[in-house]
């Protein structure tokens, strides 16, 4: 029962990182496996998205997330990769990875995550355009979604 | 001696990534308070602090959290992870 | 949007599977996987787990609820990969993969196809160890697990 | 003739995965009970329905579904894939 987590500039693969997490795994029946894609902007072409992140703070929150899933749910491993810099429409931003005895475990604790990644892991993203740059606002129902929790 | 850090768009409007400041300011609000008078970016910046989030020694806390004895305060926008 | 289902006694590899998966994608910020693995018995090692199917209807019911994911979440591609045969504890048995513009969308219709798989696919398990061989009771869990959706 | 398949422990205790049958029966409870009365393994396999599943035609129906026409049914024990 360990947890991983990884705040990087690199890119990494998704295929690699679950077979090597399936294989560490020991009398657990289920994994879930989150990764966010870059989605390129609709009318205005995606030149590249910038994410900026607080070091040592982004270790710390996610550490903390990680360790309130585990208390809540039976869990094995935990997994959290989650990159910053510049990334292009896609590429892999973050992934998580989940293992549990059974797969409601997996599935929810997976969730959580992601959920409090999106607004408590210190990450800010900027869209950047031919004709525009932006910072992307948090929407309110990611928010929202911790209340779930 | 208390390091103050900005990210995202509040660290464009101040202009640098982080500063060092001597504050004899005991909470967040009056080390904003501070921070509004020394310059007009900076008025503009914490123009409205319900678009901002502040984290004390690198821990998310209320703007009436106490800063006395902390290393760092970082001020930035509603985080986006994921 | 295409459906993609394989029923094999072959084993299979998640990660290759799972990059070839995202890179299908176009449009889509969220993949979400789910892998079910053959556990291990606590006291009475397991020697060997047989699946047994009823070839065409499995086929069949598993595209009826791909389908009806389809329909009720906006997706991208579904992908569900079932093994039937002699497996050995630790060995993938199948996994599901979802993608989705947004997450909540690829993780419910991940948990979805799950839930209905356990009870809805026709596949039979058997456990076979030293001492005995004993098929694996249907959960009145997974049954109720049906109720949620 | 209608092709009668079985699946799991229904198929070990009536010894074959599979046969073909002469049947005059409407509907899948009136087939249970011609073949029960066929041997007394089939009356062991058909003794509790409620622990039993059937499908028609390779899609899930109950006992009172009708068989007219049909070129397959299937019993088996609820299924635990995944």
């Amino acid at each position: 029962m360990s947890i991983n987590i990884f705040v990087q500039s690199d890119s990494f693969d998704l295929g690699d990182v679950s077979n090597k997490f399936v294989r560490a795994q020991h009398g657990m029946g289920a994994v879930v496996t989150f990764s966010g894609i870059v989605r390129d902007l609709n009318d205005d072409p995606l030149k590249f998205l910038e994410i900026e992140h607080y070091p040592g703070m982004t270790e710390k929150a996610i550490g903390e997330i990680a360790k309130n899933a585990m208390q809540r749910w039976s869990l094995g491993d935990v997994l959290v990769i989650h990159r910053y810099g510049k990334l292009s429409a896609g590429d892999l931003i973050m992934m998580v990875a989940t293992a549990a005895p059974h797969r409601r475990d997996a599935f929810e604790a997976a969730e959580y995550l992601m959920d409090y990644l999106k607004s408590r892991a210190p990450f800010w993203k900027k869209e950047n355009t031919n004709t525009m740059q932006g910072w992307v606002d948090a929407k309110d129902e990611d928010e929202d979604a911790l209340s779930r929790w | 001696m208390i390091k103050v850090l900005y990210f995202s768009w509040v660290r464009e409007r101040i202009g640098q990534p982080q500063e060092t400041l001597e504050t004899r300011a005991e909470n967040v609000t009056a080390l904003v308070e501070e921070l509004r008078r020394k310059d007009p970016r900076y008025a503009m910046a914490f123009s409205d602090l319900n678009a901002l989030r502040v984290a004390v020694d690198q821990v998310l806390v209320d703007f009436d959290a106490p800063i006395n004895g902390a290393k760092e305060v970082a001020f930035f926008p509603p985080m986006t992870g994921g």
